[in-house]
């Protein structure tokens, strides 16, 4: 019922019409700069939203345990997508680290949209979890290199770029940046920007999720470098590292929002920050193979399959 | 008539985020200057790609004009690259004004 | 009054202004994203609101009534076109052919402005309107192309594609899509996004007004293709239109609302999707020639006279 | 305290945030057509809001004598800067009188971020400031070409193109133009769009602010043509000119919210509009020095600490 | 000095809505690879033009790489539509690496 | 084989606010055609450059097919400004369809 209720919602329908559109070829598509418009706001609104909310319930040491557990999540998680994509799906060393540090990190438009259900649900994540996910979608690029490479990985020269591309990202910056903002102010001055911020917020993201929609089946249907094993992959790491997620959230004892959010962010697949930073360290590995599998299969997946489950899930698993 | 110089174009497709790599190269290969201009789709070996904003690695057009020597440095230090970058490279004479700016 | 009246919103002062600063060639302008954005905006907006109407109205006959009228009348209204465009305005067959087609269909801009001033003037129209504007905008294409061509049209390998843009075209998939979401989601779940869909309408359809007159009179500027044989059909066409969808919508005894919509539908020509369908099926027909009728002289006729007139007679003629 | 507060308003933070991430050197940015899109919304929103007062508060004679001092400094406020740019900072008779024009003028951001502030303060100025500032936004270009150039300053040819650019630039059309349609709607048809444009504003300024900073910072960075001199003419220019700014308010008997608007309208210099015109008419001088002086010393100083200041000052200064 | 080969670059300018018909013709004549930019205005027979969203049928600018060959049996295929789909067509000379690529 | 002509590409990098300056030139030259392509970002004396809306002067790419002859008329015309005004001029043989239309 609650699977059923959270599909039906405008955001899921409105990113089913985008693929839909994609998929018989209509001409539909959002401008490119509307795009990274939206996914600014997106980020500066969830920023100042997880600091306010931080701002309000004080800081608990529960923010400190799961920003650990989340970065322990992102280191170690490529490890796992590593040896299936070596072993199962026969990839190169190479493309398996690439495949592998973005299965580590993590989908901003994923969290997004199950923050959205969650809290439609009454399950609300604690605000923190915004700071968690930006902690969580860098260490996973470094261990993803290490696999891909071994040691020596980085020449000198482009290793500063590398960090530099890797720590202060753009979304990092925003996320981070918006959420300290969030926690500056508190709730009273956030009060004049909460119309843009909150109230705007759900319709924004059904454009948005239009438009992934759109560029998730494109994807699809342009991805010739996907075989049905790495295709098979982009729906069992997900929830391979959404059930490891799950498990670590209860380890925790967090409360069933919180938890199903951390499930997610280690079940999701980043698609914009690391595929430009792999392409950097790695330009020798393929974009075909790491932008289909988690844009075109983990992302719809999760957002039509993982997020439901895992709206159902949660509340069992963590009392 | 006002006097030309014969120099050179060099026009260079690359990833948007190797953008930056291939502009050191050109520095240090005394190309100082250069203009950078948006590619909004295309098609290659790894099939048709259109940038928007997501889920593609898209392209920019390097451009520079300068002299052969230059072309020939900044040729030689990015060769090893050229396969593993995807770079398309291509190079033309042309006339410019103010052949010693160039 | 109630004409004057109309012409004293905020939405259609913000066309004049822009009209007025295209003319004293002013180099105010609005970025080409930002206006395909808004136009994005504006279609899923009324999609939804009419789905989310129709959801709440029920289905009732008259939807498919007024749904079969509209698609006549685009299959229709080019054959006027046509006969006055050859014997008065002395165009060729295939320039003819070119300019009824696009009068033949829709503007949705027009019918947005239209629904705004009627819900202001308490003849809100019914929400299955949107649903049939989006059935509006390719039959007129096919009739156009045929007057233009004869039936060996279109060649072999280009009347896929040509089907394709005019069925699948973004617009008609947003507008019929969002109108389905509506549907599907209802009143409840469409709360969460009414902010944006309808609280923020009126305003964006400002800046997008202003957009569309700098836009509008920058081509009439331009248009060295028009004479003042066409120039004066890009009046009296709308009219004539006009008129018979008004009598169309008093047979069918439609409310004053959503006829005068049926009716300002069958007045508008298109200027965004049908000119990118023609420019493909009919190569040398002249861009000149119907978008300055359409967008230089039509809209801004139909904006500025149309509406206001209509908004007076509706009342008077259906009862 | 006061100040203090200021300095903690959201879009006061994410301007130094978007600073902090460009010196930094972070990869964060906003599309340029946001940026551009943004700007217009704010001067559409600004002049409409403007408008909308003065239809409520009537015309008084004050704003005819605040126009007519706004119009006056902006013509004679350049001769102080020439003087200093050219003996103290040591520049050329050209690039001074460039800069020059640039003191002379406004920073419509600048304005925005200080009503918003004074708003928030209970210190609202009068609604014509943003007719106002659009007849300050030229004046200032004509002493400038003069100081630069003297009386033969530009070739007949381009003095018509040069007189269109500064009279029907893009942002006096729109800030005149969306005021004068404020004045015409009056306050009950301005409700249906006030979510858009009063609503939203204070959020959409936030993101605005974002891209500023990025903006001004990066300019910083890249700006070799700026001596210590020019740096620190960049700080004391905005405190003489607000000053004087705050004398003639004082002369006039304005309040402390209209007065300090008119002071931080002397004080900050024009980096939209000016530098269009400029490179038009002096193309032989540096942008790299009048951007960077007004952009990233100016700007900056203004926002951190002018608006701060002026809060502070103008309650006593103005009774 | 690495080595180069001399292939043709061949510019065309063309509709929005005719770039697909001309990159189906393109790779009918064997040339799978290309690039788009974006057009932002112009002049010409028709007076001047601007890409504002609407109300204009904006350009493209297609861009290969390729031989000669390649180029003349493009040629050949779309000979008959250059006038009425109004291509504005330029073709050069350039220096590539990777010659086989082309 | 279809028939080509050698006529001249001229491109000229100029800053957006003078686009409008040289296109009158080069009407004035007898060149009523050209396109202008976008250019996002670049490096010259005065550092580097990227249009972000706002803070920068930002360049655009005038592009113009015509003869040689033309060509001259527009270089007599622009060469006293070319330095002030920092246009970076190249000058190219091209082979074009439908040679009387250039
Ligand atoms: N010969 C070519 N001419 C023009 N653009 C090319 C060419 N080859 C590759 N490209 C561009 O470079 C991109 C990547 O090519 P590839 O490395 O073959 O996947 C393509 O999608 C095109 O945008
Ligand atoms: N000789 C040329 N050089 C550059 N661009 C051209 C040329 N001729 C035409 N164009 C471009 O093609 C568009 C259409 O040209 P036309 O078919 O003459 O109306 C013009 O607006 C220009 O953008
Ligand atoms: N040789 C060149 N090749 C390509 N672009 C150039 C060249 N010289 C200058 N530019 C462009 O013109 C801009 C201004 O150059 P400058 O006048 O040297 O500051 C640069 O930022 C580049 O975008
Ligand atoms: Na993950
Ligand atoms: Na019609
Ligand atoms: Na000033």
């Amino acid at each position: 019922m609650a699977a059923f209720e959270t599909l039906l919602s405008p955001v899921i329908l409105f990113f089913v019409l985008g693929a839909l559109a994609a998929a018989a070829r209509s001409d539909l598509s959002v401008p490119e700069p509307l795009a990274k418009s939206l996914s600014l706001y997106l980020m500066a609104a969830i920023g100042l939203k997880g600091g306010v909310q931080v701002a309000e319930a004080g800081f608990t040491p529960q923010l400190l345990q799961v920003s650990a557990a989340g970065m322990a999540l992102s280191f170690a998680l490529p490890l796992l997508a590593f040896a299936l994509l070596r072993g199962f799906a026969k990839l190169d060393r190479l493309n398996a680290g690439a495949v592998a540090a973005h299965y580590g990190s993590v989908s901003i438009v994923t969290f997004v949209t199950v923050s959205d259900a969650l809290t439609r649900s009454n399950m609300a994540p604690a605000g923190f979890m915004v700071a968690v996910m930006a902690l969580m979608e860098t260490p996973a690029v470094i261990t993803g290199l290490l696999l891909a490479r071994g040691q020596g990985a980085v020449a000198g020269g482009s290793r500063t770029k590398l960090m530099r591309e890797v720590l202060l990202n753009g979304s990092v910056v925003l996320l981070l940046g918006a959420f300290l903002i969030g926690l500056a102010i508190g709730k009273a001055r956030f009060e004049p920007i909460s119309p843009v911020f909150v109230t705007g917020f759900t319709g924004l993201l059904c454009l948005f999720l239009l438009d992934m929609g759109l560029i998730a089946m494109r994807r699809l249907r342009e991805s010739r470098a996907l075989s049905w094993r790495m295709a098979a992959l982009g729906v069992i790491l997900p929830l391979l590292n959404g059930a490891i997620g799950l498990a670590v959230a209860a380890l925790l004892g967090l409360d069933p929002g919180t938890g199903a959010a951390l499930a997610m962010l280690a079940a999701s697949a980043s698609y914009i920050a690391v595929p430009a930073a792999v392409r950097l360290a790695l330009p020798d590995a393929d974009p075909g193979i790491y932008l289909s599998m988690s844009l075109a299969v983990t992302f719809p997946f999760n957002i039509l399959i993982g997020i439901p489950l895992l709206i159902q899930l949660a509340p069992l698993v963590l009392s | 008539m006002i006097q030309t110089f014969t120099r050179q174009r060099i026009d260079i497709l690359v990833d948007a985020p190797l953008c930056e790599w291939l502009t050191e190269q050109a520095v240090a290969a005394g190309i100082l200057h250069h203009s950078i201009l948006p590619v909004e789709s295309g098609h290659g070996r790894a099939g048709a790609w259109r940038d928007e904003g997501f889920g593609t690695v898209p392209k920019r057009m390097f451009l520079a004009l300068t002299n052969e020597a230059k072309v020939g440095a900044l040729l030689d230090r990015i060769a090893p690259d050229i396969e593993r970058y995807g770079l398309v490279v291509a190079i033309q004479d042309v006339r410019v004004m103010r052949g010693e700016r160039f």
